[in-house]
């Protein structure tokens, strides 16, 4: 026992758990979904009052995806201090990937019965595939592109913007033009991607049906690894020297180059991660809700995600999982619940952790736990080493 | 990073470690640096006076290349121009600068501000699997007692009171091993003990670094004992020994006197 | 920001001085006054021989009764070559679609004009008030494009013995849109006593529009000669017509001299058309600038100066909008001056709204710019649903003053809309104001104090908690006044902030976050660059191209066309 | 002790975690009630929220006088409003939950085509049933949709025919101007492809297209006016959609492009919008729909004065989309009372061929390829923001679910009535369905 209990303390993960307790919660929770979502939907006969409805299935799975999109944004804005009002576009970009590899699968199943071309290039009287869609009928190419389309966005857009220190509000702004000129751009029928209404009616993804239980749960799973993964990837990011160095840079960006960093290499280096992980977001999403449009690009997506880091504690990792789930929920809950006054409560929300908690959700539970670590010290001591 | 490669301190082959020469700059007509020219020996330690607006801090920007002059040549070493250079690259030819108002990085521990300013390679993928050697510990443990903060190796550096970032500020200089110190204001906001306990920790660095020091407090520069330079309006007025400097009626008229 | 000013300033005074003599122009050629006519044309002689065969009550009768197109055509032709005294006023209210018949047996022929409760109608016959009657108890006498233009011809006939020079203008005017031969005796003795030049060349080219249709050869020369020296479309339209081949090449003009004589006018007609499509997107940029410009400079406060990402600006402006409704509503009888009340009041309630925002909330976040954007971003989504709660989420129809519609006709290619017009010299008065405001007033004083040092200006004695709250008002009420002209270009509902926020964001942080100088540039090239854009590119890649511009702009200028220099900047 | 600990610590928070989620998860799970569930999917906020509302409201108002009629097959119907709010995914969502944790019989909603089409595959894979209730732009015929709107057939085709009539002004020269989305691309297709087959000269088709929520127009208009003024009479077929049409219509005023000139016939201005307008510079421009507020029926009459009267404010107006809405609604009660049961089979066995009376006084019968048979009517926009009926089709046109003026769509055919068929998208050359389950 105690062999492999040392194992696992050598192992990386191990290692950076250590001073995490709530990482380990996190990861605990996530693989504990991974086991029973699919158990409760799918061993669990229908007709118990324990079986989970394929619907929670999939709502869960969408608020995992936004959870790795808020863990992606919390990387830069939380530990480098780059607030990217745009991060919705590589989400998106990610995507779109995906939908064209899933609209390829549908080959001939369309309404117009025509293998090459997509149902909305062919109303559309498109007569060939224009050439941005070569290849990504190929699923590895498209799963490389869903990686490297936003990547090479982000190294392009942050090149220029690092090189010349953009910073603060003007780097931004200047995201969210960027994605506003995508939203702009998407929304063009003649751009091929099918204008407003995007990419939709996907049949199956491997030849796995997307509308079957089995897939559905996959997908989940798939989200709470990538989260899990993703998170390891971040603390383990923030946790060296480099990480580090993003926080001299987000704290005193100057005397970072006088102490001889290359801010901009540093800056670019976790941008272009960052929208990896967006990118690979936008990816697990789109399977799981069915369509992928412009909407995506919209600015108040981007401004919305950057909303759940703050609302879950900014620069904490953790917290942007947990700003991401809770609001969405309410969202959710809201919208069902009170659909005519939602946005006011929506919005209160927001002003209420802005005002209240600057720190986010993780900044309340710390302040409490410090405190109740203050009383438990006063009796029993020893039980503060772990 | 640069080309040039990183020497040692071979100071009697070289003539001076910082050569300004005609350097003007000014920022929409007002003429910040007006032909200013400066020659530091190597191993100098050297204090910069001036009143206000002197233009004490736009120089020390020239210098670390944070600021291009219009005019003039700034070299480093007799051969390296600092003009084409930018902060990052002129920080790893061996210029450490400690600003004005002192800039720790407040979110990090003592040691991890030291650490980050340990000389090496400072590339993407070094920092992303950096590990500590023992004498690079060593190295630390060693600068942190030099600037008297020990005991606080594992706080926050926020915490810590002005003067003590000051000592923090210089430790993170000492540990990038520049061959140039620009030190501004200093003794800013210490009180008269802390100043003298930082004079003497400067002329302590100065045994193996050359100093610049840009200083307001007589008495500082005084404990400091060294040649003096006096800035005014953007160029050198006077230059010499304190006593010297000190009785030279234009510099009463237009700094002492007030 | 003072040293990198005096060229803009200059630059900007002279643009607002030429737009205020336009506008003062556009004034003056409406108000010409009206020559009274020498010879008096008595109706009798210049009425043409009535069909009085039939009495009043039978025609109006046939009228409600006709259905097809062609049988309301001649029962109207009826109306208007008859000598009823009714005749002008019933054909008028027929053009206006008041004109209405009761469901009584027999149906009684009535003028109605809206009412709160239905319609109240008066008697076509004698105009006597018949008092108010439901929605549904009246039908309309329906008419459908066809006739409207037919009654525009007839109209303008009656109205040529105006008294008044612009209604006899008009009447010329509409009489070259609908030319037919039946007009051309009462057109000739016009022209013959006519005394206005202005009306006089409109009379020249109606007479052109239906000789020109004419069999002899000279007259339809004579009738292109007329046009040689006007830009008129339905002219052009007419002449281009002629040009126009068949599959089997040969010309719908048949007559080659004609044809040739015509190609000739037109010609020069499309190049000095050419020419005034330039002067007109030049205009159209303008005022799309302008419109940016007072969109944004309210942010140029809130956002530059304050350093406020203020995300419920757009909300601000919406309120303003919803303002400018609300007034109209109170004061339903006096739509031409609504507007001018509209904009202080305005102003106060988004400079109210404003007030509470900053005390209220942002207030506690100076500071961290980066959480007043979440703060600001959730009121304006209460912002939004409060509206949509209060006046449903329909958009509110908000009445254009007469003054501020239409459009000043420099010639058929040219002409510029009032509403653009006056814009584009409002949003200038706005940025004057404002600047005046801060740079010359105490309060703006203390303002730039605060925003430059709040430390220092504390230390003086000047109460900054006040002082941001007046400036954030300021900003806001100024959103407001935008929102008050945003009414009267687009949509004004739950909406209407989110659509123009991040343009606004755009401009300011183009222009150089803190100058105003910079945002009014900023506006005004965007907005030309844009529309000289547009017709190459289209709407949608025009502005696509000018978000990408900024994009590399930034780069190049990190902080903005008109940054503050100095070394000050960094710190 | 640590080592120990390390993997403790983890085995048991991960414990803690599954439980929670345990919890959780089985709390929200939906029973079943002994009323009929009426599912409302509208949005009531975001930008949609102008046009959608007022049929949220509709569809309350038909169940309540349901209701007071005793419900349906003896059960009370019981609306479930939830709000998607003009996001698209989210309408995939509600729709998941409406039909999973409400159980809803049945599901009145979506007005874009976007929003439809993110519902399509989960109401297909759930089997639920949804009355799509607003004009769109046809290629599509799905077994658990039920399109109570237009098809391209009953508006835009009408609508020409008219302009080129003499009453029309027998138009020459055509603009097509719409907002760049599906709706409008499609119905321009037709259209152009339409007009061709009438003769009309490539030269004389103006297409223009526009984003969402478009407001300046100034170039667009006075390139219009250039185009018009070629000689040949002209009209501005307009598909704009929603915001973008008040700057629109204001600017044609602005640059005195009155309706005598240029007409504009538009596809998406109803009444609704009007009230959002300043009418007066309109008066003459004209739109195609199925219903008018004006229409002299006594139907109509009738459904208005209950329409005032539940929503409580006499300035409003009803528009086309509330018809559909209506006639959708009417027909599943009949349906569901002809079936004796809500299961979603029955009920769409049983709807195809149900005749209800519409308002403007003719029948509306569901046809196999689930559309509808539509009057079509064009209206001269009038001052007081109402449109007075100036032409209308001789009887009801059918609705066409693929249009025969593209290529590739002439060949299909939906019939979900024919055992030989039974599909939405029957190739009639390959003489089978596509793989599409719609």
């Amino acid at each position: 026992m105690s062999k492999f209990d040392d194992v696992f303390k050598q192992s990386l993960i191990g290692r950076l758990l250590q001073s995490d307790r709530a990482g380990t919660w996190l990861l605990g929770a996530l693989l504990a979904l991974a086991v029973l979502v699919p158990f409760f939907n799918l061993v669990i006969p229908a007709d118990s009052f324990l079986h989970l409805p394929t619907y929670l299935v999939v709502l869960m799975g969408k608020y995992l995806c936004y959870a790795l999109l808020a863990l992606a944004l919390d990387l830069i804005w939380g530990y480098c201090g780059i607030l990217s009002l745009g991060h919705g576009a590589f989400f998106a970009l990610g995507g779109y990937a995906m939908g064209m590899h899933l609209m390829r699968q549908i080959g001939d199943r369309g309404v117009y019965g025509n293998a090459e071309l997509p149902d909305f290039m062919v109303f559309l009287n498109w007569t060939e595939l224009p050439w941005y869609w070569y290849g990504f009928d190929n699923f590895f190419f498209a799963m490389f592109m869903v990686a490297l389309v936003p990547a090479a966005l982000a190294f392009v857009f942050g090149w220029l913007a690092f090189r010349s220190r953009v910073t603060g509000v003007y780097l931004s702004i200047i995201t969210q033009a960027m994605t506003y000129a995508l939203l702009l751009a998407f929304f063009r029928n003649d751009m091929g991607f099918g204008g407003n209404n995007g990419l939709t009616d996907f049949k199956d993804i491997l030849g796995f049906s997307l509308q079957s239980d089995g897939t559905r749960n996959v997908l989940f799973v798939l989200s709470a690894l990538s989260v899990a993964g993703a998170y390891v990837l971040c603390r383990a990011i923030v946790s060296s020297k480099y990480g580090r160095v993003l926080v001299a840079i987000r704290d005193a960006e100057s005397r970072t180059r006088f102490m001889g960093y290359r801010v901009e290499h540093f800056k670019l280096f976790v941008f272009v991660v960052s929208a990896m992980l967006a990118g690979i977001a936008g990816a697990l999403y789109v399977p799981q809700v069915g369509i992928i449009n412009p909407g995506e690009f919209s600015p108040v997506n981007s401004i919305e995600i950057v909303i759940w880091v703050a609302v879950g504690g900014r620069g904490t990792l953790f917290g942007a999982v947990i700003g991401a789930i809770v609001v969405n929920y309410a969202k959710t809950y809201f919208t069902g619940a009170f659909p005519e006054v939602w946005l006011f409560m929506l919005g209160a929300l927001f002003v209420i952790s802005t005002l209240y908690l600057p720190k986010g959700i993780v900044g309340v539970v710390n302040q409490y736990r410090e405190r109740l670590a203050v009383k438990n010290s006063a009796n029993k001591p020893q039980e503060l080493s772990s | 990073m640069s080309a040039v490669p990183k020497p040692g301190y071979h100071f009697e082959e070289m003539q001076s470690m910082l050569y300004l020469n005609g350097v003007t700059k000014s920022f929409d007509g007002f003429k910040a640096i007006n032909n200013l020219s400066l020659d530091i020996a190597p191993g100098e330690l050297r204090a910069i006076i001036g009143p206000n607006g002197a233009g004490k801090s736009t120089m020390m920007d020239i210098i670390t290349g944070k600021t291009r002059p219009d005019v003039g040549e700034v070299r480093f070493r007799d051969s390296i121009d600092l003009t084409r250079y930018d902060e990052a690259e002129i920080a790893n030819l061996g210029i450490g600068r400690k600003f004005q108002k002192p800039t720790v990085i407040e979110s990090l521990s003592l040691w991890d501000n030291l650490e980050l300013a340990l000389a090496g390679n400072r590339s993407v993928v070094k920092a992303l699997f950096h590990k500590l050697s023992g004498e690079q510990r060593d190295r630390i443990a060693e600068v942190i007692e030099l600037v008297g903060l020990a005991k606080r190796a594992q706080e926050l550096a926020g915490n810590l009171s002005h003067g003590q970032k000051q000592w923090l500020e210089i430790g993170m200089l000492i540990m990038q091993e520049p061959e140039l110190l620009l030190v501004d204001e200093p003794a800013a906001g210490m009180t008269d003990q802390e100043t003298m306990e930082t004079a003497a920790l400067l002329k302590e660095i100065n045994r193996d670094h050359t100093i610049v020091v840009v200083e307001h407090d007589m008495d500082f520069i005084k404990a400091l004992d060294s040649k003096v330079t006096v800035l005014h309006e953007g160029s050198v007025l006077a230059e010499g020994r304190l006593e010297v400097v000190s009785a030279n009626p234009r510099v009463i008229e237009v700094y002492l006197g007030r | 920001m003072d040293n990198a000013m005096t060229l803009p300033r200059y630059i900007f005074r002279s643009a607002l001085i030429v737009l205020l003599a336009m506008a003062a122009l556009a004034q003056a050629d409406m108000a010409t006054d009206s020559v009274v006519q020498g010879a008096q044309i008595e109706s009798a002689d210049s009425a043409i021989e009535a069909s009085a065969e039939m009495s009043v009550e039978e025609v109006f009768a046939e009228l409600i009764a006709a259905r097809s197109t062609s049988a309301k055509t001649d029962t109207i032709q009826k109306i208007a070559n008859s000598d009823f005294p009714q005749a002008q006023t019933v054909l008028q209210a027929l053009q206006e679609g008041e004109l209405y018949y009761t469901k009584a047996k027999p149906p009684v022929l009535v003028f109605a004009v809206n009412h709160p409760d239905g319609y109240s109608i008066s008697s076509a016959l004698n105009g006597e008030d018949l008092g108010v009657v439901g929605l549904r108890d009246v039908r309309k006498v329906s008419i459908n494009n066809a006739l409207r233009n037919l009654l525009r011809g007839l109209l303008a006939e009656m109205a040529l013995r105006s008294e008044s020079v612009d209604v006899r203008l008009q009447a010329a005017k509409n009489l070259i849109r609908s030319p037919a031969e039946e007009y051309l005796p009462a057109i000739e003795k016009a022209i013959a006593n006519e005394t206005s030049d202005k009306v006089l060349v409109s009379l020249r080219l109606a007479e052109g529009m239906i000789n020109i249709n004419s069999d002899e050869q000279t007259k339809r020369l004579a009738a292109i000669e007329a046009f040689s020296d006007t830009l008129d479309s339905d002219v052009m339209s007419l002449l281009a017509g002629m040009q126009i081949q068949d599959a089997d090449g040969n010309y719908q003009e048949s007559d080659e001299v004609v044809r040739l004589a015509a190609a000739e006018v037109l010609r020069d007609m499309k190049a000095q058309a050419q020419l005034y499509k330039i002067v007109e997107n030049t205009f159209f940029g303008l005022s799309l600038g302008s419109v940016l410009l007072l969109t944004a400079v309210g942010l140029a406060i809130t956002f530059g100066v304050m350093g406020v990402i203020n995300m419920a600006h757009g909300e601000m402006m919406m309120l303003g909008a919803y303002t400018t409704y609300v007034i109209q509503l109170i004061m339903p009888n006096y739509i031409d001056y609504s507007i001018i009340v509209a904009i202080p009041a305005a102003f106060l309630v988004s400079g109210l709204v404003g007030i509470i925002i900053e005390r209220g909330i942002i207030r506690h976040l100076y500071g961290r710019p980066l959480e007043t954007l979440l703060a600001t971003f959730g009121v304006s989504l209460i912002l939004q649903q409060a509206v949509r709660s209060i006046f449903s989420p329909l958009n509110k129809s908000v009445t254009a003053p007469s003054w501020l519609s239409g459009s000043w006709e420099i010639n058929g290619a040219l002409s510029l809309t009032y509403n653009r017009l006056y814009i584009i010299v409002f949003s200038l008065v706005v940025l004057a104001l404002l600047l005046f405001v801060l740079k010359k007033t105490f309060v703006g004083l203390q303002m730039r104090a605060v925003t430059q040092n709040r430390a220092m200006a504390n230390s003086m004695g000047i109460r900054t908690g006040w002082v941001d709250a007046l400036t954030f008002g300021l900003g806001s009420g100024i959103a407001g006044i935008a929102g008050v002209a945003l009414s009267q270009l687009t949509n004004v509902g739950p909406n209407l902030g989110q659509s123009y926020i991040i343009d606004s964001f755009m401009v300011v942080v183009f222009g150089g976050v803190g100058n105003l100088f910079g945002t009014f540039f900023a506006a005004m090239s965007l907005g030309v660059a844009n529309k000289f854009l547009e017709p190459f590119a289209g709407a949608v890649l025009a502005k696509i191209f000018v978000l990408v511009f900024i994009i590399l702009f930034i780069q190049w200028r990190p902080r903005g066309l008109f940054a503050l220099k100095g070394r000050f900047v960094e710190d | 002790m640590e080592s120990r600990k390390s993997i403790k610590t983890f085995a048991k928070r991960g414990g803690i975690a599954l439980a929670a989620a345990t919890l959780s998860l089985s709390a929200s799970i939906a029973q079943a009630a002994d009323t009929i569930k009426v599912g409302v999917l509208h949005s009531l906020s975001g930008t949609m929220a102008i046009s959608e509302t007022t049929l949220k409201d509709t569809v309350l108002m038909l169940v309540e006088e349901q209701n007071k009629k005793g419900g349906v097959l003896g059960k009370k119907l019981e609306p479930v409003v939830v709000d998607p709010a003009s996001n698209w995914p989210l309408f995939a969502e509600k729709t998941k939950e409406l039909l999973e944790k409400e159980k809803v019989d049945v599901i009145f909603g979506c007005w874009t085509s976007v929003s439809r089409k993110s519902v399509l595959p989960v109401i297909e894979e759930l089997n639920g049933l949804l009355f799509y209730p607003v004009q769109y732009e046809g290629e599509e015929s799905s077994k658990n949709v039920f399109y109570t709107g237009a098809a391209p057939n009953q508006q835009a085709i009408p609508a020409v025919d008219y302009l080129m009539s003499k009453d029309g002004g027998s138009v020459k020269r055509w603009v097509l101007a719409g907002t760049d989305y599906v709706y409008p691309r499609t119905t321009n297709k037709i259209l152009e492809a339409y007009l061709k087959s009438k003769g009309v000269k490539s030269s004389d088709i103006m297409i223009n297209y526009t984003p969402f929520g478009h407001s300046d127009w100034q170039t667009i208009v006075s390139d219009i006016k250039k185009f018009g003024s070629q000689g040949k009479k002209t009209a501005v077929v307009s598909t704009i959609n929603g915001d973008a049409n008040v700057p629109f219509y204001k600017e044609l005023a602005n640059q005195g492009i009155s309706a005598g000139d240029i007409p504009v016939v538009a596809f998406s201005v109803g009444e609704e919008e009007l009230s959002g307008f300043d009418t007066a510079p309109l008066v003459g421009h004209l739109a195609a729909w199925n219903y008018f507020m004006s229409a002299p029926s006594d139907a109509n009459d009738a459904f208005i004065d209950k329409w005032l009267e539940f929503i409580g404010d006499k300035k409003r107006v009803t528009n086309d989309p509330m018809e559909a809405t209506y006639i959708g609604f009417k027909m599943w009660v009949k349906a569901v009372e002809k079936a004796g049961t809500t299961d979603v089979d029955k009920v769409h066995d049983a709807i195809i061929g149900i005749s209800v009376p519409n308002l403007t006084g003719g029948i509306a019968t569901m046809l196999p390829n689930h559309h509808l048979t539509k009057p079509v009517l064009i209206g001269e926009i009038q001052d007081n923001g109402q449109f007075d009926i100036v032409w209308q089709t001789d009887g009801a046109v059918p609705g066409d679910a693929w249009t025969d003026f593209l290529p590739e769509s002439a060949k299909l055919e939906a019939d979900w009535k024919d055992p030989k068929i039974m599909c939405g998208n029957y190739n009639t050359e390959t003489k089978k369905c596509s793989g599409q389950n719609y």
